[in-house]
C-alpha cells in the first residue's frame, strides 16, 4: 500500500512526535509512505477568510503535485485534512473556481484534475491495513491502560468521510485493537480551545481545561489524540490551567504513539519523550 | 489483311463518312455484354493511327474497407455481393479464407459438399458465358448485324430447342447450388470448418440426374464448338490473329499432380514459354503478388513479384501475367478428369502446342473445363461420403490472419482476411479474378485499337472487334475493382496527341 | 393503413382554443401570437384563444363552434391534461364529436409556469400547438369500454385510519376485508394514554370502534396478516393475503388469558415490542387488554415448544377450548376487489440516529412513544412515570423535532409533534410533579383548541425553551451540573447558551414512512414522493387518490398527520370508493393495443413483453391476439411488433411519428 | 454564429413518472431551459428506436427519454424493455456518429419535479456545447452532389452530346 | 412489335446479381421476351442509350432499374429512365435501400481510397499514386469519374413507383411483378410488390419458436452446430425473420442461415434496424446495465447486422464525421 505523505507545518514542528511515533508505525504496519516532494502550506490558518480562491489554489497545488503519482495523500494533521478535502471538494463542486485554480497551477507548469483522495493515518489504519492485522501485529497489548480518545472538531467535520460526526469510534475501536480501554465520555468532539488560547485565553483554556478534567474524571489514564493542534493546546498549557483552575497535570498522547507501543517500538522512536506533561509512567503499563 | 477484317473496315469506312457529314459525332453502343464496363481513350498519331488506347475501369467500392469491424463469419456472404455473376466464387473463397482464420480443417463431408457447389456453379457459369455473354461472338459471329448479337441470336442459330436446352439445364445445375447452398444468387453455406447445411439422402437421385445431364450437354457444348467455330477457317484465323495475342505469364491452380483444380490446390506459374516459374500455396501469396496503381484508372494491376512491373508490355521481363481458362490450361500439365483430358489435347493439338497466347482461345478452354467440372459433378454425386451428417467442424482456436483461394471461372481468386481475438475484420485483402487480368486485358485493347484503326475510323465493326478483346477474358470489372459493374457505358473517346478530343464516340 | 383515417387530400377540419388561464399562461406565452400562427396551418377552421376555457362558457364555445364550424378535430392548448383532458373532451362529445378526436396541449405546466423567457416561451406553445393539430388529425374515433366493478373493499392497515375507512364502507352496506400486519388492531393510536388538545382518554374513543369492526357483520377482520400480491385493474382487483399463524385458534379462543399464566416461563422475560421494550412478556402473550380480536398468540422465536418441540405444553393444557394448535401454517388467501384502502401508517423516527442526544448511551434519554406507554395507565409502569432505574424524575427535558426540519435527517415537519409535546408535558407533570422544559425551534399549534392548549400550559408553569438542542451531555461543569443529564442549547430568544440539567430527556421523534413502504407501493403499483409517503393525484383535487384508479390512501402513510385529519381523511377515501363502487361500471381509457391480423406474422415477440397476459397466441389461426379487457395501454408490444402489426389507440405510430414531425418542422 | 445557438430537444416522457413530474415542476414553478419539446406517452416502453431516429432525422439536436424508476413502472416492467433496447440503441448511435450526449435516458419519478429541472438544464447545455446536429440540412448539404447533374439531365442532353461529371 | 409494352433493364451500382435473377427465370424468360419488347438491357442486348435519348417522353412501359447510385453515371442514367418511362421499378435491395454497397456509408470515401492504394497488403505503391478525376500520362490527358461520398437508393435520386425487394428478388417475385404489370393490375404507387407481412410467416421454422425467449446470450453462425428445425432467434441467432419482409419463402433459414432481412421492412415500418431492435432486445434477460451490456456484446457489429441491406435508408441515411 503507498501513499504520499504531507507533513504540513505542525509535524515538521510542535507535532515533531507526531510525524515520527506515525512514520514509525506506518512502517510496522508495512504502508509505504513517502513524503509529497515540494508541498506547501496546506493553506490553513486565516488565510481561508482573507482570500478563499488563492488558499484553494494554494492547497490546490499539493493536490496537483499528489495527483502526478496518482496516489491517496495521507494528511495527518487535522487542520491540513480538514483544508485539502475542502479544496478538493470546493474544486470538485465549483467549476466557476476549478477553472481558476486551474489556470494559476498550470501557470506554474501542474494541472488538477480531481482524483486525489485526501486521507487520514487513521482511516488509513482502520480501512486500509485493517484492525483484524493490526491485532495480529500487536506485540505488547496495552493492558490495564485506560485512555479518553479525543477526536477534536476538524477530523469530522463537516466530511464524517469515514466516522460519525457526534460521537466517532474509530479511534476507540484502534485503541481496544491495541490492548487499552476507552472510557465513555461525551466530549470527543468538543471544542479543545484551538487558537482562543492564544487570542482569548480564558475561553481557551476553560474549553481545554473541561477536556482534561472530564478526561481524568472519568478514570483515563491520559488523553489520546489525532490532531497535533490539540495535542498542543491540551498538553502545553497545563501550567496556565494549574493557575486559573487546578492542577490537572494529564498526559496527551498521539494515537500513533499510543499503537506505536503496542507494536513494540520503543518509546524513544515514537518520541514520547517531546510530550510535556510526560506520558512514560501511564504509558508504562505497557512496558 | 484477312477477308473479314477488311470487309469490316469498308464497311466502318463508309458509316464513319456519313457520320461526318452528319454533325462528326458517332455513338456507338455501351460496351455490352460482360458484367461491368470499362471507359476506351484512344490516342490518334499524326497519321490517324493508334497512339495508345487506354482502358480505364471508372469505379471503386471499397469492400476491403466497409468491411472492417464486421464479423468475419459474414465476409463470405457480404463479399460474394461483389458480383452476383460470380456470387459462389467469392463465397467459397471466403469460407475457405475462414478455414484458415479460424485454423479448422474442414469435415470430409463439408469439403465434398463445397465441392460439388462449387464445380456446379463453374459449369453453369460458363454455360452463361458459352452461350449468352461470349459465344455470340463465336455462334452468331462478330459481322453479325447487333441486334442478333445477344441470347436471341444465338438461339436463331442453333435453334430454340438449344436455346431452351441450355436455359433448362443451366436451371436445374444452379439449383444443386440453390439446394445445398440456401440460394443460387449469393448463397449462405459457407462457414469455417464446413458448411451450414447438409445434404439429404433423399436428393442423391436427383443430384445424380443432372450431373449425368450436366457432363452429356458439355459434350454437346463442345461438339457445338467444333460445328461452329472450328469448322470455321475465318473464326480459327481470327483467333489465332496476332491483334488477339499476347505473350505473358499464366497462372492458375493446380493439384498435386499439377491437374486443374478449382477448388483447392497450390498456384502454379508458367513462363510464357510455358516451364514452371513458380508453385506457392495461396497463404504466401504476398510473397509472389504485387499490385501496381495507375492514376487513370480504379482498377490495380497485379503483377510477379519477383519479375516486377515493367508497364504494360509482354515477355519474360515483363511481371504481367493471366489467368482464366486459357491460362489456367497453359499453368496446368492437364485436366483432372478424363473426357476433359482429352478435349484438353486437343485444344493443345489444334492451337499449336503450348502455352496458347491467344485470348480468344479463352472461350475454347472455357468449354474443356465444363468438361472437367461435369465431371467432377457425376463423381461427388456417386461419393456415399456427400450426405454425411458431419458437415461442420467447430473452431476452438482464435482468429489472427486466414487467406482463402479459388480458381473463379475467371480465375484465380484470392481472399485474405486479418482479424482481431473476437473475430472482426481488421483488414481484409482481396485480388480478384479478372483483376490478375488487367494488365493483359489492357494491352489487349491497346493492341486491337492499334491492330485496327487507321485513319481515324472506327466503327461498330471495330468496336465490337475491340470488345470482343477483352470479352474473351469474361472479365468482371465489377469484381476487379470491386465495383458495382455496370455503372458505365463505353466511352470512345479519339484524341490528337495533344489530347483535344478529335471525336468521341460514347453513348 | 386503418380504414377510419381521413385521406391526405381532404385533411379533417380542427378547431384550435388557447387557453390565457387568467395570466397564468398569458402572463408568460403571447397567446394572441399563437392562436395567429396557428389559423395558418393546414386543417385549422378555426383558432382562437380564451380566458379561461375549462369555464362553462368556454366548454360551450367548443361545442358551439363543433355545429356552426363543422369541426372534425379539436386542439385545445390550456394546462397539463391530467387535469383537464377530461373536461374537453366531455366539450367535444357534448358538441357532438367523437370525444377522443381530441388533443391536449400543455402550455401551462410545461411552458408558461417553468419558462420566463416569453419569445422562447410562445415558440414553444407554437411548436407543441403544431404537433398537436398535425397529430389529431390522424386521431381515430374511439368508445370508452366499460367494466363492472366489484362491490367488494380492501382496507389495509388497522389504525384509526384503517378502521374508519372500514367501518364508513361497511356502514354503507359494502363487505369489506381489513387486513392487519399486527396481532391487533388500534395502531399507533392504541398507545396512547390521552389525545391532544383535549385530552380524552384514547382507549375510550378507540376501542368501541375497534370492538364494532370485529362484531360488524359486513367486515372481515384479517389480523397478523400482510397483503403479498394485488393483480387485475380498477373494479377488479384480486389481492392474495398472507396470513401468519397464531398457533392459536383465532375462532375458538376467548382471550382469557388462563394459557399466559399457565406458560413454563414463570416470569415474562422477552421484549414487549407494544409496550416499546419497556415491559417485558411472555412467549405466549396479547398486546393489551383490549386487543382485538382479543386472541392471544404464540410467539415463535421464544416459545420452547416452536423452538425445540420439548415442552410441557402446559399453555395448552389450561385452555379449555383446545385453542392450541402448535402445527398452524401460514396460509395465502385470494379476496376479489373492486376498491382498496391503504392506511399503512407510519413510523416514528429512530432516535439513535442522533447520537448527541445520546438516546441508548444515556438510560435517562427516552422517546415519546415510550413516554407514552410511562404515562398510560395500562402501560408497563401502570401510569408512573419513572426512570430506568426507578426513580422519579425531578426535571425533564422534552426536545421538539427530532428527525423534523433538519437538514441531516428529514426536512419535513412532523405536524404532530408540537401538540403531543404539549400533551406529554401536560401528563408528565402531572403524573410525576417534575419540571418540564420544552425546546421547540417554533411552536405549531395549527388546530382547533390547539393554540388554546398551548395556553393552558403556558399557565401550567411548563418552561418553554425556544432553541434547538445541540447536545445531551453527562458531564458537569457545576456542582449543581453532577449526575444529570445537560442539555446545551441556544435560547433564541435571551440570545445566549444555556445549559439545563435534568433527570429524564424526552425526545419528541417525528414521524417517518413505514419501513416497507416501497415495496408496498410496488405491490399495490402507487407511487411515493421523494420523502417516502404514498403519492396523491393531486395534492389539492385529489388527496385521498392515487395514479392508480380503485386504490385510495388516507391516514399517516400519505403524510404526518394528527388524529382528526387521519380520521377525516379515512371518511373521504371510503367515500371515494363508493363512489366507484356504486358507479356500477368504470370506463376504461380507450388506449389499448389490438394486432392487425392481415398483417400478424405470428413470430410471438409480443407475447411475452405484456405484464398483464394480455396478448396470447392463436394455435389455429398462428398470430398473437389482445384481450382489450386485460390490455392496460403501456404500448409496449406496439413499440416491440417487428413488422409493425400492433396498433395502439391513441397512440399508434402514424400519430406520434406526425407529432414528433410536428414538433420538429418549422 | 453570432446569436447563442439554442438547441432543439426531443422529450418523450412517461405519463406515470415523468410527465407528472414536468407538471410538478410546473406547479412548483421551478425554471428551466425552454429548449425540450415533451411528447407523452403512456409508458416509456412505447418509445420505439425509430422515434428517436425519426426525431434526429426531422432536425433534433438531442433526444431525451423520461421513465419510471426500474422497479418503479406504472406497468410493472416497461422501463427494463425501454432500458434494454436504448442500450442497444445508443451503441447503434455511436456506430452512425452520433455524439452519446445527443441521447439520454433518464428515470425521473412522479415527484421529482426538481430533477426534471436539472436534467432539462443540464442536457439542454450539453447539447448547446455539441453544436447544431442538422439533420436536413445535412441531408440537403449530402445531395448537393446530385443538384448539377440533375438540372442537366431533366433539362435533357441534345442527342449525342457529352455529359460529363466531375 | 409496336404494339408490345417496352421494357427497359438497366443496372447502377449493382452486382449484376439482379441481372442473373432475371435470367434465372429461365423457361419464363422467353414468355416475357414473347410478351414484350426490351428497349434496353446492357448486360445481354446490344442497344444504344441514344436510342433511349430519342424515344418520347413515358414511352416505355416499365423500367426495371437495380443498384444503388453511387456516381453521377448512374443518376444520368436513372433520371433520363425516369423521363422516358411511364412506371420505374426498383429492382432489388440495392436500389431499394442501397444493399451491401451502402455499407460504405459508414465510412468516407477518402477512408477507402487511402486504404486500397496505400496501405491495403500486397500494393506496391512508395509514390502513393491514386487515380485522378484528370491527370497526364505522357503528356495524354486523362479523365475518371469521382465518387460520391454518399451511396443511395434509387429513391432518393428519382421518384419511383414499385419496388421489388431482394438480394436478389426471386424469380418468384418477379414474374409476380411482371405479371401484375402485363395485366395492367396496378397496385397504389409506392407498393414493394411482395408479401406485406414478415417472414416468420413463411418459415418452415414457425412453429418451433417458443413465446418467450429471454434471451441471455447470442451466438455467432460459427460458434454453434446450427439444428436445422428450430427457430433460429430461438437458438441465439440474430435472424431479421420477424422484421423483414416476406416472399422469398424464407431461403436462407432453409439453407440454415438465419435472415439477413434482405427484402427489408413491412409498409409499416420506416427503419428496419431500428425496429428490429425495438422487437428483440426488449425481452432479453438481464435487468442491470452491465449484463446487458454483456448480452448486446454478442453482437459485435450491430449496423452491419441490421442494416445490412438498408443503411441508405437508415434514418440516418450515412455516418456523420
Amino acid at each position: 500500500m503507498k501513499y504520499l505523505y504531507f507533513p504540513g507545518c505542525s509535524l515538521k514542528g510542535s507535532g515533531k512526535a507526531y510525524e515520527e511515533s506515525f512514520l514509525a508505525v506506518a512502517k510496522a504496519v508495512g504502508l509505504e509512505i513517502r513524503e509529497l516532494e515540494d508541498w506547501n502550506c496546506c493553506g490553513a490558518t486565516a488565510y481561508m477568510s482573507v482570500d478563499e480562491t488563492r488558499s484553494y489554489a494554494l492547497a490546490g497545488r499539493n493536490l496537483a503535485i499528489a495527483e502526478r503519482e496518482n496516489l491517496d495523500i495521507i494528511a495527518p494533521c487535522n487542520a491540513c485534512y480538514l483544508v485539502l478535502n475542502k479544496t478538493q471538494h470546493a474544486l470538485k463542486d465549483d467549476e466557476e473556481l476549478r477553472r481558476k485554480v486551474v489556470k494559476a497551477l498550470k501557470a506554474g507548469g501542474l494541472d488538477y484534475k480531481g482524483t486525489v483522495r485526501v486521507r487520514h493515518p487513521l482511516d488509513v489504519l482502520i480501512n486500509d491495513v485493517g484492525l483484524d492485522k493490526i491485532r495480529a501485529l500487536v506485540k505488547k497489548p496495552l493492558k490495564d491502560l485506560k485512555l479518553a480518545a479525543y477526536y477534536g472538531c476538524q477530523m469530522v467535520r463537516p466530511y464524517a468521510s469515514f466516522d460519525d460526526q457526534h460521537d466517532p469510534v474509530t479511534m476507540d475501536k484502534l485503541m481496544e485493537a491495541a490492548g487499552a480501554e476507552c472510557v465513555p465520555w461525551p466530549l470527543k468532539t468538543r471544542c479543545c480551545g484551538g487558537s482562543l488560547t492564544g487570542t482569548v485565553p480564558e475561553a481557551g483554556l476553560r474549553l481545554a481545561y473541561i477536556l482534561l478534567r472530564e478526561a481524568k474524571k472519568r478514570g483515563a489514564g491520559a488523553i489520546v489524540t489525532l490532531c497535533p493542534l490539540c495535542q498542543f493546546n491540551l498538553d502545553g498549557y497545563q501550567d496556565q490551567m494549574a493557575r486559573k483552575f487546578e492542577k490537572v497535570d494529564f498526559p496527551v498522547v498521539y494515537f500513533t504513539q499510543v499503537l506505536g507501543l503496542a507494536l513494540g517500538l520503543s518509546a524513544s522512536e515514537l518520541g514520547i519523550q517531546r510530550g510535556i506533561i510526560p506520558a512514560g509512567k501511564v504509558l508504562s503499563g505497557a512496558r | 489483311m484477312e477477308k473479314m477484317v477488311q470487309k469490316v473496315f469498308d464497311e466502318g469506312q463508309r458509316k464513319a463518312n456519313q457520320s461526318y457529314m452528319r454533325g462528326r459525332t458517332v455513338t456507338i453502343d455501351p460496351i455490352t455484354r460482360l458484367e461491368g464496363h470499362g471507359k476506351i481513350e484512344i490516342f490518334m498519331n499524326d497519321q490517324g493511327g493508334v497512339d495508345r488506347a487506354y482502358l480505364q475501369i471508372p469505379e471503386l467500392r471499397g469492400f476491403e474497407v466497409f468491411c472492417q469491424g464486421r464479423p468475419a463469419e459474414d465476409m463470405p456472404q457480404l463479399t460474394s455481393r461483389i458480383c452476383g455473376v460470380c456470387p459462389t466464387a467469392h463465397h467459397m473463397a471466403g469460407a475457405k479464407a475462414l478455414d484458415a482464420l479460424y485454423q479448422v480443417e474442414p469435415s470430409s463431408t463439408g469439403r465434398k459438399i463445397r465441392e460439388l457447389v462449387y464445380n456446379a456453379f463453374m459449369f453453369e457459369d460458363h454455360a452463361l458465358h458459352v452461350y449468352i455473354l461470349g459465344g455470340p461472338d463465336f455462334i452468331v459471329g462478330p459481322d453479325a448485324p447487333k441486334e442478333l448479337r445477344n441470347v436471341v441470336g444465338v438461339i436463331g442459330k442453333v435453334g430454340l430447342d438449344v436455346g431452351k436446352k441450355v436455359i433448362s439445364t443451366r436451371r436445374r445445375v444452379r439449383e444443386i447450388i440453390n439446394y445445398a447452398g440456401g440460394k443460387v444468387i449469393h448463397p449462405v453455406l459457407g462457414l469455417p470448418g464446413g458448411v451450414a447445411k447438409g445434404i439429404a439422402s433423399s436428393e442423391l437421385p436427383k443430384l445424380r440426374e443432372i450431373a449425368k445431364d450436366s457432363l452429356e450437354f458439355a459434350k454437346f457444348t463442345l461438339k457445338v464448338f467444333h460445328d461452329i467455330v472450328l469448322k470455321n477457317d475465318a473464326y480459327v484465323k481470327l483467333i489465332t490473329s496476332d491483334a488477339f495475342t499476347h505473350k505473358t505469364y499464366y497462372m492458375g491452380m493446380v493439384d498435386k499432380n499439377n491437374k486443374v483444380n478449382f477448388y483447392d490446390g497450390e498456384i502454379r506459374v508458367v513462363t510464357p514459354e510455358g516451364k514452371e516459374y513458380d508453385r506457392f500455396q495461396a497463404k504466401d501469396y504476398l510473397d509472389h503478388i504485387s499490385e501496381h496503381v495507375e492514376p487513370w484508372s480504379y482498377i490495380k494491376f497485379p503483377f510477379l513479384k519477383k519479375t516486377g512491373w515493367k508497364g504494360f508490355v509482354e515477355g519474360g521481363e515483363s511481371g504481367v501475367y493471366a489467368v482464366a481458362p486459357m491460362a489456367r490450361l497453359n499453368a496446368a500439365d492437364g485436366m483432372a478428369t478424363p473426357e476433359a483430358q482429352k478435349a484438353y489435347e486437343e485444344y493443345f493439338k489444334t492451337l499449336g502446342g503450348k502455352p496458347v497466347h491467344h485470348t480468344l482461345a479463352n472461350h475454347w478452354a472455357r468449354v474443356v473445363e465444363m468438361l472437367q467440372a461435369a465431371e467432377r459433378m457425376v463423381e461427388l454425386t456417386n461419393d456415399p461420403e456427400l450426405t454425411g451428417r458431419d458437415i461442420r467442424t467447430l473452431p476452438t482456436k482464435t482468429p489472427s490472419v486466414g487467406v482463402g483461394v479459388v480458381e473463379a471461372p475467371r480465375g484465380t481468386l484470392i481472399h485474405h482476411y486479418e482479424t482481431d481475438g473476437k473475430g472482426l475484420i481488421r483488414k481484409a485483402n482481396l485480388i480478384v479474378a479478372t483483376l490478375n487480368n488487367s494488365a493483359r486485358i489492357a494491352m489487349s485493347v491497346d493492341k486491337a485499337a492499334r491492330g485496327l484503326i487507321k485513319g481515324g475510323v472506327v466503327n461498330d465493326g471495330l468496336l465490337n472487334m475491340v470488345e470482343m478483346a477483352f470479352r474473351a477474358y469474361d472479365p468482371c470489372f465489377g469484381c476487379a475493382t470491386h465495383t458495382l459493374p455496370g455503372e458505365l457505358p463505353l466511352v470512345v473517346t479519339l484524341r490528337d496527341l495533344k489530347g483535344s478530343v478529335i471525336r468521341e464516340i460514347r453513348r | 393503413m386503418s380504414d377510419n383515417k381521413q385521406k391526405k387530400d381532404a385533411l379533417p377540419r380542427v378547431g384550435f382554443y388557447v387557453c390565457h388561464c387568467g395570466t397564468n399562461i398569458a402572463g408568460t406565452i403571447d397567446v394572441a401570437e399563437v392562436q395567429k400562427y396557428v389559423s395558418g396551418l393546414p386543417g385549422v377552421a378555426v383558432s382562437r384563444d380564451y380566458k379561461y376555457m375549462c369555464s362553462d362558457p368556454g366548454q360551450e364555445l367548443i361545442a358551439r363552434d363543433i355545429k356552426e364550424h363543422k369541426l372534425e378535430r379539436l386542439v385545445v392548448a390550456a394546462c397539463s391534461p391530467n387535469l383537464h383532458e377530461e373536461t374537453f373532451r366531455k366539450a367535444a362529445a357534448k358538441g357532438g364529436l367523437n370525444p377522443f378526436y381530441f388533443q391536449m396541449v400543455n402550455i401551462r405546466e410545461h411552458a408558461s409556469w417553468v419558462h420566463t423567457d416569453k419569445k422562447a416561451a410562445t415558440e414553444k406553445a407554437k411548436d407543441l400547438a403544431r404537433a398537436a393539430v398535425a397529430r389529431v388529425q390522424h386521431h381515430r374515433s374511439l368508445d370508452k369500454k366499460r367494466v363492472p366493478v366489484d362491490p367488494n373493499v380492501l382496507v389495509v392497515g388497522g389504525g384509526i385510519a384503517g378502521i374508519h375507512a372500514a367501518l364508513t364502507l361497511a356502514n354503507a352496506g359494502k363487505k369489506v376485508t381489513l387486513v392487519e400486519r399486527e396481532a391487533t388492531i388500534g395502531g399507533h393510536m392504541a398507545l396512547f394514554d390521552k389525545t391532544f388538545p383535549t385530552l380524552d382518554c384514547a382507549a375510550c374513543i378507540l376501542t368501541p370502534k375497534m370492538s364494532a369492526v370485529k362484531s360488524h357483520p359486513n367486515i372481515t377482520l384479517w389480523t397478523y396478516s400482510e397483503v403479498e400480491k394485488v393483480e387485475g385493474y380498477v373494479g377488479n382487483y384480486k389481492v392474495t393475503v398472507k396470513r401468519k399463524p397464531r398457533f392459536v385458534k383465532e375462532d375458538l379462543c376467548v382471550g382469557c388469558m388462563e394459557c399466559i399464566d399457565a406458560c413454563v416461563f414463570k416470569e415474562a422475560k422477552f421484549r414487549d415490542k407494544f409496550n416499546q421494550g419497556l415491559g417485558k412478556r411472555k412467549p405466549v402473550y396479547i398486546d393489551f387488554p383490549q386487543a382485538t380480536p382479543k386472541v392471544v398468540l404464540v410467539d415463535p422465536e421464544t416459545c420452547i415448544q416452536l423452538k425445540t418441540g420439548k415442552c410441557k405444553k402446559s399453555c395448552a393444557a389450561a385452555c379449555d377450548r383446545n385453542a392450541f394448535d402448535f402445527d398452524q401454517k401460514e396460509e395465502l388467501k385470494e379476496l376479489q376487489v373492486g376498491a382498496i384502502v391503504l392506511a399503512t401508517g407510519f413510523k416514528t423516527y429512530d432516535a439513535g440516529r442522533d447520537p448527541n442526544y445520546g438516546y441508548g448511551r444515556y438510560p435517562g434519554v427516552f422517546t415519546a412513544l415510550e413516554i407514552e406507554r410511562l404515562v398510560n395507565a395500562s402501560g408497563p409502569t401502570s401510569g408512573e412515570v419513572v426512570l430506568r432505574d426507578g426513580r422519579r424524575p425531578k426535571a425533564v427535558g422534552i426536545i421538539h423535532c427530532v428527525g423534523s426540519r433538519d437538514e441531516k435527517s428529514n426536512k419535513w415537519c412532523s405536524r404532530v409533534c408540537c401538540m403531543y409535546s404539549l400533551k406529554l408535558a401536560h401528563l408528565i407533570k402531572e403524573h410525576s410533579g417534575a419540571e418540564v422544559y420544552n425546546f421547540y425551534i417554533d411552536m405549531r399549534a395549527p388546530g382547533k383548541a390547539y393554540e388554546e392548549f398551548y395556553d393552558k400550559l403556558l399557565g401550567e408553569g411548563v418552561h418553554f425553551i425556544r432553541g434547538r438542542v445541540s447536545e445531551v451531555s453527562d458531564w458537569a461543569m457545576t456542582p449543581d451540573e453532577e449526575g444529570k443529564l445537560v442539555l446545551r442549547v441556544e435560547d433564541t430568544l435571551a440570545g445566549f447558551v444555556r445549559r439545563v440539567p435534568v433527570d429524564m430527556v424526552v425526545l419528541s421523534t417525528g414521524l417517518e414512512p413505514q419501513t416497507d413502504a416501497q415495496e408496498v407501493r410496488r405491490r399495490f403499483n402507487i407511487g411515493c414522493g421523494t420523502e417516502g409517503f404514498f403519492q396523491e393525484r393531486h395534492p389539492k383535487l385529489a388527496p385521498v387518490n392515487t395514479f392508480t384508479d380503485g386504490i385510495y390512501i388516507a391516514g399517516a402513510c400519505q403524510a404526518p398527520r394528527d388524529i382528526p385529519d387521519t380520521v377525516a381523511q379515512a371518511g373521504a377515501a371510503a367515500a371515494e370508493a363508493l363512489s366507484l363502487i356504486d358507479a356500477g361500471f368504470v370506463e376504461l381509457e380507450p388506449n389499448t393495443s389490438h394486432v392487425l391480423e392481415e398483417e400478424c406474422c405470428g413470430c410471438k415477440s409480443c407475447v411475452p413483453l405484456c405484464p398483464y397476459s394480455a396478448i396470447t397466441f392463436d394455435e389455429t389461426k398462428k398470430k398473437a391476439v389482445i384481450n382489450e379487457v386485460l390490455c392496460k395501454g403501456c404500448g409496449v408490444c406496439a413499440a416491440a411488433c417487428p413488422s409493425g402489426s400492433i396498433v395502439q389507440n391513441l397512440f399508434d405510430d402514424e400519430e406520434i411519428f406526425s407529432e414528433i414531425k410536428g414538433v420538429l418542422s418549422k | 454564429m453570432t446569436e447563442k445557438f439554442e438547441p432543439k430537444i426531443v422529450a418523450f416522457f412517461c405519463n406515470w413518472c415523468t410527465y407528472t413530474a414536468a407538471d410538478l415542476a410546473g406547479v412548483s414553478r421551478l425554471k428551466y431551459a425552454p429548449n425540450v419539446r415533451v411528447i407523452r406517452v403512456m409508458c416509456s416502453g412505447r418509445v420505439d428506436p425509430q422515434f428517436v431516429l425519426e426525431a434526429f432525422a426531422r432536425g433534433a439536436d438531442g433526444v431525451l427519454l423520461g421513465g419510471c424508476h426500474p422497479g418503479d413502472c406504472h406497468y410493472a416492467e416497461g422501463n427494463y424493455k425501454t432500458l434494454r433496447r436504448m442500450r442497444m440503441l445508443e451503441r447503434m448511435l455511436r456506430g452512425m456518429g452520433i455524439h452519446d450526449g445527443r441521447f439520454r435516458l433518464e428515470w425521473i419519478s412522479g415527484a421529482e419535479g426538481d430533477k426534471v429541472r436539472t436534467v432539462v438544464n443540464d442536457m439542454t447545455e450539453k447539447v448547446r456545447a455539441l453544436g447544431p446536429l442538422d439533420l436536413p440540412g445535412k441531408f440537403k448539404e449530402w445531395d448537393k452532389e446530385m443538384e448539377e447533374l440533375e438540372t442537366q439531365v431533366n433539362s435533357g442532353p441534345a442527342k449525342g452530346e457529352a455529359v460529363h461529371a466531375r | 412489335m409496336p404494339d408490345k409494352p417496352k421494357v427497359a433493364f438497366y443496372w447502377c451500382a449493382s452486382c449484376g446479381g439482379c441481372e442473373e435473377a432475371v435470367v434465372d427465370l429461365a423457361e419464363d424468360i422467353l414468355k416475357v421476351v414473347e410478351a414484350v419488347d426490351i428497349v434496353l438491357w446492357p448486360v445481354a442486348m446490344d442497344f444504344k442509350k441514344s436510342d433511349i435519348e430519342a424515344r418520347p417522353d413515358k414511352s416505355i412501359a416499365a423500367s426495371f432499374i437495380n443498384g444503388a447510385v453511387r456516381t453521377s453515371e448512374q443518376e444520368e442514367w436513372a433520371r433520363l429512365l425516369r423521363r422516358k418511362s411511364q412506371v420505374v421499378v426498383s429492382f432489388g435491395a440495392c436500389a431499394n435501400s442501397g444493399g451491401i454497397p451502402a455499407l460504405a456509408n459508414q465510412f468516407h470515401k477518402e477512408d477507402i481510397l487511402k486504404f486500397v492504394y496505400e496501405d491495403c497488403p500486397g500494393v506496391d505503391n512508395k509514390a502513393k499514386t491514386r487515380p485522378q478525376t484528370e491527370c497526364k500520362d505522357e503528356g495524354r490527358t486523362l479523365s475518371l469519374p469521382e465518387l460520391r461520398e454518399t451511396v443511395r437508393s434509387l429513391d432518393q435520386v428519382i421518384e419511383v413507383d414499385y419496388y421489388l425487394p431482394g438480394c436478389p428478388p426471386t424469380p418468384k417475385v418477379i414474374m409476380a411483378a411482371v405479371q401484375a404489370l402485363l395485366s395492367g393490375k396496378l397496385p397504389p404507387r409506392g407498393t414493394v410488390l411482395s408479401p406485406d407481412i414478415a417472414l416468420c410467416e413463411e418459415c418452415k421454422r414457425k412453429d418451433s419458436k417458443p413465446a418467450d425467449l429471454s434471451l441471455a446470450e447470442f451466438k455467432r453462425p460459427h460458434q454453434v452446430l446450427i439444428d436445422p428445425e428450430k427457430c433460429l432467434l430461438a437458438q441465439g441467432l440474430v435472424c431479421m425473420g420477424p422484421a423483414t419482409r416476406s416472399g422469398c419463402e424464407a431461403l436462407c433459414p432453409a439453407g440454415n442461415m438465419p435472415c439477413t432481412g434482405c427484402f427489408g421492412p413491412t409498409s409499416r415500418v420506416k427503419d428496419q434496424g431500428a425496429k428490429f431492435v425495438s422487437s428483440v432486445f426488449s425481452n432479453i434477460a438481464p435487468k442491470e446495465e452491465k449484463e446487458i451490456d454483456a448480452v448486446l456484446d454478442g453482437i459485435p457489429d450491430p449496423i452491419g447486422s441490421f442494416y445490412r441491406y438498408g443503411l441508405s435508408k437508415c434514418l440516418l441515411r450515412r455516418k456523420l464525421n
